[in-house]
């Protein structure tokens, strides 16, 4: 049903066209369970194999309000939550007022009619369905009054119009609200039945997904914190402080109710300060630890993160950005924490940042950044987003067997040790942990001051130099161990769009979408922020123009974040930016319509 | 399809061409007490006649009397004169940031039990800035030995006002005398809930030392107070409490039941220079020993469940 | 005596030598008062319409030990505290030995003899003059077993041997030691008569400092910290918060101490974050406030300073710089905090960013920040450095009259008031104190979150973007409003060199060095360093490069953190760096060499 | 030499095209008490039944019992959902950042005499990360009025354990239920010497006027702890305290004497859901008032010297 949904056929039923992808948005208030049905789809996509990605809102007033849920189902690659709908379920008129604008022309709106007045010049732009879902539910239930499984009995009408498999979808209701009451799980099947049973007036036609192509591992189903909390799980790390957030809590949440069952810890503490502290304490006792916060917490955290740095000690830090600055908007998407997680704190404080592309990148990232951190006794920074950390995806289910890591501390004794070594062969910083004992009876001390090889002060402005150049360059040499991105399309054209973080999807469909319309667009993506991979500048050497996109402001001078550190490393005035702080995460047709508009 | 660039190594121990072989690990009953030179690390940069030097004297006699191991102490300080106490002390140590020692030493505790956490700090830096951290390890009752030398002023920073210092005070920060109200670490403590608050000074040795083997023999939160006196910006504070200067030291009367929050309170007003000995002490459950319950009830039906497994569970679940 | 001392002439009396300038280093423990005998030297030099130049160094150990004053007087421009002593007076052997190298070859070094002994293959290449400083000392004093007062006594050796105006140190003398014990007075005469009075064997030769040219306003003689409290007072600021580290307290001291006589209050607060809080507070009651710190106490101040910017809330931050990252090196001269001060924050948070060139600048420094927050509503923070802190320099007598400002908060009533006025003609936002009433009944919020013109909070993705310009837009129109900085020298040749903060004497000084050797060098000092003022793009164009020399890490890409800000704004290759961490201040030659170097 | 490129300048006050005049300076005795509707100002964005509602009518109802003016009220707030109470209220008002509401309040307070200032916020914000600041502005006695809406929950973030929840809370962050011991904060407020601490529920509202009205009046910082439920995240929380819902609401008996500080600590542990009212009051120089003599003090012998010349007599001396 989507533009690109070229392949839409007439299947044997003659009511039934076969889609490859559709895009569903849910609109309606928080406490009308909308993320459930949207939940439910992306799940069940997962379990059928299809692509599937999700985008929502949260409503930034205390006692909820108006939300959406949008989810793009596909059968082939699905790179972002899709800019327009094909179909629109809402549930009051102030639903229908917000998002009709976001449906297809020629769109199924399907509203609840209990609710919902269509507007008379709508009608002949998109295509109306009414269901008085309200008072349909109530009665599905069996007369309770409260209309408390709506959502539910919507679920049933798109499993119809959709044509989904209803014994998956059957099993997932049970699965989700099976353990508790069983009249729950009872009244949410006759729910289901109820809307999936209902003959819609107005709808000719179904459709039906046609089946994916890719087989291989079973897909899971999870959102980007989910992935990066269980990441952070896999990588070994079993120690984690944190004080709550949003969009970062719900990792928190996870991180404190899974770790004691691998024999691990994690604390709620009294500040952002504290959590950073005491994570830097778990990773000093000999295991990398984690902690993580948004924004205003992220701030707070400099002072301790430039002693990591300055000690070298290596520890995580997670930051699920939202709109700033300061409390900002707290329940919006936005990229504008590049220059802290670079640049924060006083000093020299070389920290490494990574920032995730994807859900399924995020429980990856998460592994990475652990392991740089050990290898290169080195603070990381994984900077997440509002939209990826919500975001719902399905990816290959990863092989945790092989990629479960055991990353206990070793106490083997040693015969003598200096931290701060400065003829370390590989240049990087290595701790012992309390516990180890050394033969020679010297023992280092890990400090902020600037100190010698065995971490005692020192005065010394040669050591302060040949220090600073230690902890920088072990990074100059993790930038030579990094993998160099790959372009995305042509290796030569005339704009290449760069992008970072959850962006990613987005521009790769901007690339194709202008590569369709015959414009000479790539795609580049950067992963690893701090430090940059090598051998940019040879993949810009293609392009006419180099254009970031990013959802930050444009600075003093013009130019996004990402943008700013790319000229400053190569001083390529080809590189150029395109950015919006609307809140919201990129629609592929602002990023190719801008890019090009700016390149003209 | 995402992949790790970076994989999961075993990491070189240390960069130094040993010339020494790796010792052996010695069964612990094989090993003799550390001597004061053995625990001796640095030359203190103290100022010569600084209160500081009798608690870290004490801290190295307390390691020999208690037969501890050089490796399993972690000594951990904050920002000040008195922090720079990791220096001197040949054992693991971390100086960290001003204020927030506390907040690090817990990591170490929490996700250490085999250790003996030591943290040793300022006035300022226990009270001022990091007030909230005692506050709250206080309450959670993490097991660890704080011992912070009151001076009653900022001595690295060169005489400015300290939340100790009396009304009157003459500082840098208040040429006419101080007007704030001190604050009272004792009844900071035992209002936050610490289960084990004494106080001492740096000169009744014997007295201090009872404390610090006593506060380190408690299984929770100790705290003590130890006036420790500042001879290059307040010299004199204590001479209240040292008998050859002509004051007094009065130690709690035996009768004073510890595990009286109310008497205890009651004690940390009295005149000038106060009480000594031990205010308060029970027995409540620690952080360590709630969390360490939490996993054994939460590996209670994972017993030889490897670590991949048990994920791997969840993730069929999200499937 | 120095270098460019071409001028010197015999005098009438047949061993007094006139000199236009002379470098005097003082080595010895900073126990002995050598910062007083400095102290003395820079203020007679004040009163002698001298200029003159300090650079000291702090012991970084609790009990004092090894220290310097290095203080440079001349009757022509003094630009740096010199890179070569003409004369070293060294109380201690390790004096002695870790300074000799800091006199120019035929320098001559003083010593006391009853603790030095002077190093055979030294003879030859200095002057060599030992004076039993310790034991006359207490001669002098009456024997009283005690050198105490032998700072005084070295004193009165200077002062013969440059033939220094004895009745106006004398007076000095009376000044510092009066109001106390009379004894002291008079030991410290009975010192400094002593010195003065003493025949220096070995010494054939005394010498006069030339007239001055320079008549006008009288000197006043003072620190950098000093010079930024009094610029603070002068500014109208009366009310601010802060919490001690070296080097910012004593700006803190001196303001607790002198703001009551105004009428106001400076509160030592529990920690940096309700110190800027606290100075936020007072801001938002209606009038600018100040606070500061030094590194460590930057990072923590970082979230509320988000809020000053996102509310749009005047308030001064003072950072004086010292040796990072962490605790880094306390006492040490580093200019690594620029990255923090322009970036630090999540989110997008602009503000804006100041850096005095010298103690005359740090006066009119501080009242500018204070006039362009109130203007454009913002945050304002004030780079100073350990050097300039503790550096002594004359400077002719502010115009006070005219100077001080009245900046206290105005309560005229008014119709109705909306802070964040979407159409503001100066686009600028402006707050009414609390106490002002308003007529229409609504009254306004500041607030931290993304808001409505009334500070109301929006979750609208069109306010939010509209706010960010709002807040960005008003410090363009300050850029364009800043004086464009003036080439020193040519405008056109081989190298400009580039500096920022304290070091623009030593960098205009390497301009003349080096055009005294036949180079095509020039100089420019960028004092605004965020924003930028426009056209510097035009300067750069008349030189085949453009050096940026700071003191501060090369980076992870190889420039330092004013280049890197240069480079991502102009994309301009000639853009390079020269940096140093060695916790010193720059040395002339330094700067030069290296800027050719790497022009070559 | 250095000059000032950017001048003081006089400024605009608004730049909203007046439609209606500035208006006259009203002599306060000329003025109506304001009404609900015009101390009111956006819609609670609270959840229908939080007990924050009562709080902010009470808060309107003493705006008009006790006749302040709109322009001489400053409400400050951190952030959580009680802290949203600034936009609820129509008088001058700031939103500031999680836990700091009290520092920037006293920079109102301390350069501003002539306002009351009220703050209001959450048991996150006052005693998780706002701690030290409570204790620190509790000690300097500095003059505003604290209102803390307790509900033992983080309600903004949506349903974290609190400082104040108590043990065996069942939240996001405990899903067993919590084990730290909670904050007491009656004792919290009176050992670091806070001069005025009472204790009221939001059910109960004429008892909690009684008690905001003997805040407002005291000359000090003034904390009452105010329970009020938390419907989404802690629903019956405090029944025990509310007469209608089978509890009961306990008054300090009136022989209680509010001067005698461990009298108050002690009622500070009456068996859940404790007593309420005033639990401790006491005289003690203000912050203002020490701050003030040093300006009286220091301006002294400055009578009618202009500032220009009392910093030209501090020049003169660095000549
Ligand atoms: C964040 C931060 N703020 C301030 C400082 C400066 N500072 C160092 S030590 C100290 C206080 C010292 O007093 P105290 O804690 O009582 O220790 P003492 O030196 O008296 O032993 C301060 C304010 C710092 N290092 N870091
Ligand atoms: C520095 C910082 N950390 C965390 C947060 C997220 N946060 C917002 S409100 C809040 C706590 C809310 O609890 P409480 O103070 O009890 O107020 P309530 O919502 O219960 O009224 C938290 C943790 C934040 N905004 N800023
Ligand atoms: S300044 Fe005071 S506290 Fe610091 S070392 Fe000297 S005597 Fe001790
Ligand atoms: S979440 Fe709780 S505290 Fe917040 S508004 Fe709702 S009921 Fe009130
Ligand atoms: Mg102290
Ligand atoms: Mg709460």
């Amino acid at each position: 049903m989507s533009d690109n949904t070229s392949t839409a056929t007439t299947n044997d039923s003659s009511r039934t066209s076969a889609i490859t992808e559709s895009v569903i948005r849910i609109a309606g208030d928080s406490q009308d369970g909308i993320q459930a049905i949207g939940g439910f789809l992306a799940r069940l996509a997962g379990r059928s194999e299809q692509e599937v990605m999700t985008f929502m809102t949260i409503p930034s007033t205390i006692s909820g309000g108006p939300s959406i849920f949008q989810v793009r189902i596909g059968s082939g690659e699905v790179l972002s939550a899709g800019d327009e709908a094909d179909v629109l379920l809402c549930f009051y008129d102030h639903s229908y007022a917000n998002h009709i604008s976001s449906l297809k022309r020629g769109g199924i709106v399907l509203y609840d009619s209990d609710h919902v007045t269509p507007k008379e010049d709508m009608l002949s732009v998109y295509r109306h369905v009414g269901v008085a879902i309200s008072s349909l539910t109530v009665e599905a239930i069996g007369g309770t009054g409260r209309d408390k499984g709506k959502n539910i009995y919507a679920l049933g009408l798109i499993a119809r119009m959709f044509d989904l498999n209803v014994p998956k979808l059957t099993k997932l209701i049970e699965e989700r609200f099976g353990g508790k009451d069983p009249s729950i799980v009872t009244n949410a099947l006759n729910c289901f039945n109820g809307g999936y049973g209902h003959q819609i007036q107005g709808l000719i036609e179904s459709f039906r997904f046609e089946h994916a192509e890719k087989t291989g591992a079973p897909q899971v189903v999870m959102s980007g914190n989910e992935a990066l909390a269980y990441g952070i799980i896999a990588a070994g790390v079993r120690f984690g402080a944190g004080y709550p957030i949003t969009p970062w809590s719900e990792i928190m949440e996870l991180l404190r109710r899974e770790l004691p069952k691998y024999g691990g810890m994690f604390v709620q503490t009294e500040d952002e300060i504290a959590a950073i502290s005491m994570a830097i304490g778990g990773s000093y006792a000999g295991r990398v630890s984690v902690t993580g916060s948004s924004g205003p917490g992220i701030s707070l955290k400099t002072e301790a993160l430039g002693w990591a740095s300055m000690a070298e000690m290596p520890v995580v830090v997670i930051d699920v950005q939202r709109g700033g600055p300061s409390t900002g908007m707290p329940t919006n998407q936005e990229q504008s924490d590049l220059n802290i997680a670079c640049f924060g704190g006083h000093g020299d404080s070389p920290r490494v940042v990574l920032a995730p592309s994807s859900v399924e990148d995020c429980f990856y990232t998460a592994i990475e950044a652990v392991n740089i951190a050990r290898k290169f006794s080195t603070p990381v920074i994984i900077l997440s987003d509002q939209a990826i950390a919500t975001r719902i995806e399905a990816f290959p289910c990863p092989d945790l067997q092989n990629i479960c890591q055991d990353i206990s501390p070793d106490f083997t004794p040693v015969a003598d040790h200096k931290p701060y070594d400065l003829t370390a062969t590989d240049g990087v910083t290595r701790h012992i942990a309390p516990g180890t004992r050394v033969a020679s009876g010297k023992y280092p001390v890990a400090t902020g001051l600037e100190h010698d090889e065995l971490g005692h002060p020192t005065g010394s402005g040669k050591l302060h130099t040949q220090m600073n150049a230690k902890r920088r360059n072990k990074l100059r040499k993790l930038a030579s161990e990094l993998p160099v991105p790959k372009i995305y399309g042509a290796t030569e054209g005339h704009v290449l769009l760069v992008g970072w973080g959850s962006s990613k999807g987005p521009i790769e469909e901007a690339v194709k979408l202008g590569r369709s319309q015959g414009e000479a667009v790539s795609g580049l993506h950067i992963k690893y922020i701090n430090p940059l991979p090598n051998g940019l500048e040879n993949l810009f050497n293609g392009f006419t123009h180099v254009v970031v996109c990013e959802i930050n402001d444009e600075g003093l001078y013009g130019h996004g974040q990402l943008a700013s550190l790319l000229r400053s490393r190569y001083c390529d005035p080809r590189i150029k930016s395109v950015t919006k702080t609307d809140g919201l995460p990129w629609k592929v047709k602002d990023i190719l319509t801008r890019a090009l508009a700016l390149t003209k | 399809m995402s992949t790790i660039a970076i994989p999961n190594e075993t990491l070189p121990r240390t960069g130094i061409a040993a010339t020494l072989p790796a010792p052996a690990p010695l069964a612990d009953a094989d090993r003799k007490p550390l001597t004061k030179k053995e625990t001796a690390a640095d030359h203190p940069t103290w100022c010569p006649g600084c209160g500081d030097f009798s608690v870290l004297a004490l801290y190295y006699k307390l390691i020999e009397k208690r037969k501890m191991l050089h490796e399993n102490i972690c000594t951990v300080a904050g920002i000040g004169c008195s922090s720079r106490f990791p220096y001197f002390v040949q054992a693991h140590g971390a100086h960290f940031i001003h204020g927030r020692a506390l907040a690090f030493a817990s990591g170490v505790s929490l996700s250490r039990p085999d250790l003996h956490v030591f943290v040793f700090g300022g006035d300022g830096d226990a009270f001022s800035i990091g007030g909230n951290h005692f506050t709250h390890t206080a309450r959670k009752n993490i097991k660890l030995t704080y011992v912070v030398m009151d001076n009653f002023v900022y001595g690295l920073t060169k005489k400015q006002t300290s939340p100790t210092s009396p009304i009157g005070f003459k500082s840098k920060t208040d040429v006419g005398g101080s007007t704030d109200r001190p604050v009272n670490p004792m009844k900071q403590a035992i209002s936050a809930g610490a289960t084990f608050v004494g106080r001492a000074t740096a000169t009744n040795l014997p007295h201090l030392l009872k404390l610090m083997e006593a506060a380190m023999d408690h299984d929770g939160f100790s705290f003590i107070e130890c006036l420790s006196e500042c001879i290059e910006f307040f010299p004199g504070a204590f001479d209240a409490a040292v008998p050859r200067k002509g004051g007094t030291f009065t130690e709690i009367p035996s009768e004073h039941d510890v595990t009286d929050e109310y008497a205890a309170y009651k004690l940390c007003d009295a005149p000038w220079p106060g009480v000594f000995g031990t205010f308060y002490k029970v027995d409540r459950a620690t952080k360590n020993a709630n969390e360490a319950k939490l996993i054994t009830d939460s590996r209670a039906k994972l017993a030889g469940v490897p670590d991949w497994q048990i994920l791997q569970r969840n993730f069929d679940r999200m499937k």
